[in-house]
């Protein structure tokens, strides 16, 4: 199965070698996918996820398609 | 109900006016509105320009759901966000959020509302240059109470 | 600092975007703002217009000790209140508050004050007249909390 | 001495012959001038005063060149 993968603002910045679409066969959380597509870099505590434009925690479920994002605590406003 | 993005500078004082004029005549008693502003300082440091990035897509829906978490909480008649995103200069607005109702406290409680809502939720990220060249992200809101 | 009370109709949107431009460019991050407007109904009933009297003098007076009042309160940039007085119809704006301020607490806090303050102290005194042509003096403030 | 009288609202309409000045000769409060200024009439519960634009209690002194008003709860805003 492959996910869609979007790094914003500063992680975006941090992760320039991150992939936008994994080959997720075997990958069954947001935290693997983060693994997945960053080569095992370490998920900072503060790294916010998102699957299908909705926040997720990290541990939650992932599927075949999904768009599963990472990024900063928001600072809009 | 109506939520804005804007890449370039928006006019908040033309957008309160067309929401005004949008309601119905004469059931609006209370409109309560706020604008937040890009300083020329924060932290301490002099800031000459910001970034606003945010995700397409989800970022509406969200400020979408911070007026529906609104109307379920108040008696309101109508409300508006207007969110700038892009290259920001000091002095221009960056959101307007308003709330219109039959009475003041529902405009007031549901206009502070959706600027704390939209602040701890909605995918914003501010990313500021400052004097010297150097740039930073923003790394956590303000207080709102 | 400023008030104003206007015998004829004033537009929020023109007096917020003055009050806005007129502030040193860059230190204010908040303005938030508040518009009372006249209904078409008020208690059940239908109301056809309405006359605001006060007492000219202290009306003035009770409104600048309410601004001075927010300032030792909170720490603001400036504020601004506009008030209709005479007669006014039904769509029309009745009030205008303003705040602003380095950060958005203290914006929306002493606007809200503003309002509060005003209609609890200030001497202004509302007459509605009704579909029928009867006429009637409000006798109380609604609630804002 | 003289006091300057002012009604204003329901009170100014319930008292047309309310006097706009007063001979305030052994009048020493807020509440003897209303009851001078309106021949006695009772003072009913919810009306206001102010002495030279500032809100006073009823019991509160007067003084010769005074303006004293009397006026129903206010309802601006």
């Amino acid at each position: 199965m492959t996910i869609k993968v979007r790094f914003f603002a500063s992680l975006r910045e941090q992760q320039p070698e991150g992939l936008d679409q994994i080959e997720a066969d075997g990958v069954q959380t947001v935290a693997q996918v983060w693994e997945r597509a960053t080569a095992s870099a370490l998920m900072p505590d503060n790294v916010l996820c998102s699957v299908n434009l909705e926040h997720r925690d990290r541990d939650e479920p992932v599927s075949d398609g999904d768009e599963v994002a990472f990024f900063p605590p928001v600072t809009g406003g | 109900m109506a939520i804005q993005l804007h890449e370039t500078p928006f006019d908040p004082a033309q957008q309160l006016a067309q929401f005004e004029a949008s309601q119905p005549a004469g059931s609006v008693g209370a409109t309560a509105s706020f604008v937040g502003t890009m300083r020329n300082h924060n932290e301490g440091d002099s800031v000459e320009a910001m970034t606003l990035e945010h995700y397409p897509g989800m970022t509406e829906k969200q400020l979408e759901d911070v007026i529906e978490d609104a109307r379920r909480q108040w008696d309101i008649i109508d409300a508006l966000i207007v969110h700038r995103v892009g290259d920001i200069l000091p002095g221009q607005p960056i959101v307007l959020t308003a709330v219109c109702s039959a009475h003041r406290a529902a405009a007031f409680d549901a206009c502070r509302f959706l600027m704390e809502a939209l602040k701890s939720r909605a995918t914003f990220w501010k990313k500021e240059t400052l004097a010297g060249g150097e740039t930073r992200w923003v790394e956590k809101n303000t207080p709102g109470h």
